[in-house]
């Protein structure tokens, strides 16, 4: 009861702080718009082409890593919470759980998924 | 939870659903599903399930809507061209859809007040939801499931590597 | 329900005061100190009539107004509400994670029992943990809704970058709850209260000085600061995903630099370096090893407690402005070499050996 | 205080899930498809969270948990499929992935 109050109540106060601050700054700003202030800033030079150009696939591969193994820290909070309850028998099964995505590290490493050039 | 809070939080949650499915562009319908998950998130933790919550923002809004987001921005897509529904498939969708929710919703709505337990009405006890308790459950009674979620990551990753790697010619 | 919403609300108020004067006082410490280490002046405007103290005051007070009547440029073709969404998503967790990590010990004041912790909730660290990972789509969508390649360019780096450098601190974090057992930062805190053998503090950077590290390193590549600052390596893609910013959703991604240097110091702070304890000090007031005590009414006990947090928060980031100055930057590949090859493997022994010593120790 | 039956989530879950399974019929796009997958997987979230809470019991709270790794490693593969056909037809229109068609 008293977290989620704290939680709503916070949630509510940042959130009209961040509000506010944006439409005070809309209100407040002057608005002139001139064609060459809405052209993307590339140093001077008028841009060319879309921005919007294709990634290479390093970031997403990046991405997909970390989803994963994400995952897997996730799993390590409520089991480091109940470790000392959980004892030896927790450490084992813990254990096999990070040697089998070891494994999905190593796999990952050595086909140089996590090499950058 | 309060009626009030409930329709504060279901009312929105249902309009960034809809926004999900009916946005035309990809980003907008990436960000609204991540405002529906973290509208989830909210009414996880109002149901006593704060890990889940915590759990839901980190590996959903975190992880998985991140790397949706990069594969739109990765592929480009935002000029996509308007979609090409076959003739009829909007209608057909739509009966089945509201066939479903009608009886779906009727069992929902009708059918549960004959199941046992006290109701999320009542006061749970104070351990409930907590970390202990989740954690206990977790690693002692689904403690199988648990190591054969690392197996699933394992393949997971396996698959996703190859499959998105670069194809040597 | 009324009285915990207000005492919520006075709580909430006097984080986001802390937060806001904290990213103010920085925003010219970093000036006034790269000045210093690189033998400059230094934002020599800043002082009123001649006393550059007071240009703390000037900076507090006249960079928001300042910021606030500039206009807010959005360029053409971008989507603008994804535009203006982008710093509100970046301030917004920001500033909800710094309330999360508690700013003293409980306060009584007659019969109420005040928890000094913006946001109690007993699950906070993994609660931080997901607001910071929410910081990742500020500077997604900053880059993305600008229409300009190099912002969109810094804005997909940063992105990576953040996310690669969260697994470390994962791991750091999972290290440290491990070994006091509770997600709950009070009771984090409350661990470290007691002295070993009397005199030296049990702080938790006696037992995690590894985790220590992965935390500080990981948490400074999450700010995106030097030496990890090629989302906004100025020298290439001038100012990565904010380029096309200005006025106060420029001031705002400004802020949030600021604010999460505030968040890791807290968090290092609270982890490490006992949170708001001061050694000796107990709930009646100082009781030295050597005999002498000083007897303290509770509520002096308390505000000496958050002024002992504050300081320790102010030293870190202190500390992390001075970092910035003194290293160079990264390469990118090197900044992924590092995240991926050094710091996971390092976090995961850590892991490892943290739990078999526990179980060897507690039998 | 007065408070929500359960039955009030499980039908916010069922229009949750109503809302996915019409974005997967009706949207040709993988990507949102895909998304509309992911809603449905979190609209039964709730129910397992509301029910769950009911049922005073934390069954349902860890099937949650593993509804996420699922998911997520459901994301990983599925994004990468995506990206695989996206490299060899340069769509991701459902409608035009069709070398298996019969």
């Amino acid at each position: 009861m008293q977290q989620s109050i704290s939680v709503l109540v916070t949630f509510v106060l940042v959130g009209g702080l961040v509000a506010v601050m944006v439409s005070l700054g809309w209100l407040l700003g002057p608005r002139t718009e001139t064609p060459a202030k809405g052209e993307a800033f590339e140093c001077g030079n008028p841009p060319s082409g879309s921005a919007w150009g294709r990634f290479p696939v390093k970031f997403y591969m990046t991405a997909i890593i970390f989803i994963i193994f994400d995952v897997e820290v996730v799993f390590l909070y409520p089991w480091a919470v109940l470790f000392d309850r959980l004892g030896w028998f927790g450490f084992a099964e813990m254990l096999v759980f990070l040697t089998v995505l070891g494994f999905g590290l190593l796999y990952v490493w050595q086909k140089g998924a996590l090499e950058w050039d | 939870m309060s009626p009030f809070l409930f329709f504060l939080l279901a009312v929105p949650l249902v309009v960034f659903s809809l926004g999900v499915v009916l946005a035309r562009s990809p980003v907008r319908s990436a960000l609204s599903l991540v405002v529906a998950l973290f509208l989830l998130a909210v009414m996880f933790f109002l149901l006593d399930a704060r890990m889940i919550a915590a759990l839901q923002v980190i590996v959903y809004a975190g992880a998985i809507m991140v790397l949706f987001l990069f594969v739109i921005m990765l592929l480009n897509l935002q000029q996509e061209p308007v979609e090409t529904a076959r003739p009829g498939q909007r209608t057909i969708a739509g009966v089945f859809s509201l066939v479903f929710l009608f009886f779906m919703g009727a069992i929902a709505l009708r059918g549960l007040p004959v199941m046992p337990g006290p109701g999320v009405e009542t006061a749970v006890t104070p351990s409930f939801g907590s970390v202990e308790a989740l954690a206990e459950r977790l690693f002692t009674r689904h403690a199988l499931a648990f190591e054969v979620t690392s197996v699933l990551l394992l393949v997971a990753i396996v698959g996703a590597v190859v499959l998105a790697r670069k194809i040597q010619r | 329900m009324l009285t915990l919403i207000l005492i919520s609300a006075v709580k909430a108020l006097i984080v986001v005061a802390m937060v806001l004067n904290l990213a103010g006082i920085l925003g010219w410490v970093e000036r006034k100190g790269s000045a210093l280490i690189q033998d400059r002046i230094g934002a020599n405007r800043a002082a009123i009539f001649g006393f550059a103290g007071a240009g703390l005051v000037n900076t507090l007070l006249a960079d928001p107004i300042k910021f606030l009547t500039k206009e807010d440029v959005i360029p053409r073709g971008v989507d603008r509400l994804l535009h203006t969404l982008a710093p509100c998503v970046s301030l917004f967790p920001a500033m909800v994670a710094f309330a999360v990590v508690p700013f003293g010990d409980r306060l009584h004041v007659g019969e109420l029992v005040v928890n000094l912790q913006a946001i109690e909730v007993d699950v906070g660290v993994l609660f931080l943990l997901a607001m910071t990972s929410l910081g990742v789509y500020g500077v997604v969508l900053g880059g993305w809704a600008s229409n300009n390649r190099l912002s969109l360019l810094g804005g997909i780096r940063g992105s990576a970058q953040m996310i690669s450098y969260e697994l470390a601190m994962g791991l750091g974090v999972v290290a440290v709850v491990l070994t006091y057992g509770s997600l709950d930062f009070q009771e984090i805190v409350r661990r470290q209260g007691h002295m070993i053998g009397g005199w030296i503090p049990s702080w938790g950077i006696l037992y995690q000085p590894l985790a220590f590290l992965l935390l500080l390193i990981a948490g400074i590549a999450e700010t995106k600061r030097a030496p990890f600052d090629l989302p906004e390596g100025e020298s290439e893609i001038v100012s990565g995903y904010f380029t096309e910013y200005s006025g106060i959703k420029y001031l705002m991604f400004f802020m949030t630099d600021f604010v999460e240097i505030a968040i890791v110091s807290a968090v290092v702070t609270t982890f490490f370096f006992g949170g708001w304890q001061i050694p000796f000090l107990g709930s009646q007031g100082f009781v030295f090893p050597w005999g002498w005590s000083l007897a303290l009414p509770h509520v002096v006990v308390v505000l000496l407690q958050v002024a002992a947090y504050m300081v320790k928060v102010f030293v870190f980031c202190c500390l992390q402005v001075l970092v910035r100055w003194s290293m160079p930057r990264l390469r990118y590949d090197q900044l992924m070499w590092f995240g991926w090859k050094v710091m996971l493997p390092l976090g995961l022994a850590n892991l490892v050996v943290t739990a078999l010593v526990l179980l060897w120790v507690r039998g | 205080m007065t408070t929500v039956p359960a039955s009030w989530y499980a039908f916010l879950g069922v229009l949750l899930f109503t809302i996915g399974a019409l974005g997967v019929l009706v949207r040709r796009n993988l990507i949102i498809m895909f998304m509309a997958i992911e809603l449905m997987l979190n609209a039964v979230n709730l129910v397992f969270v509301a029910f769950a809470r009911q049922q005073q019991t934390m069954d349902g709270q860890v099937m949650v948990f593993f509804v996420m790794t699922v998911a997520a490693a459901e994301a990983a593969v599925g994004l990468a499929i995506i990206l695989a056909v996206f490299r060899n037809r340069e769509t991701v229109n459902a409608d035009e992935v069709n070398l298996l068609r019969w």
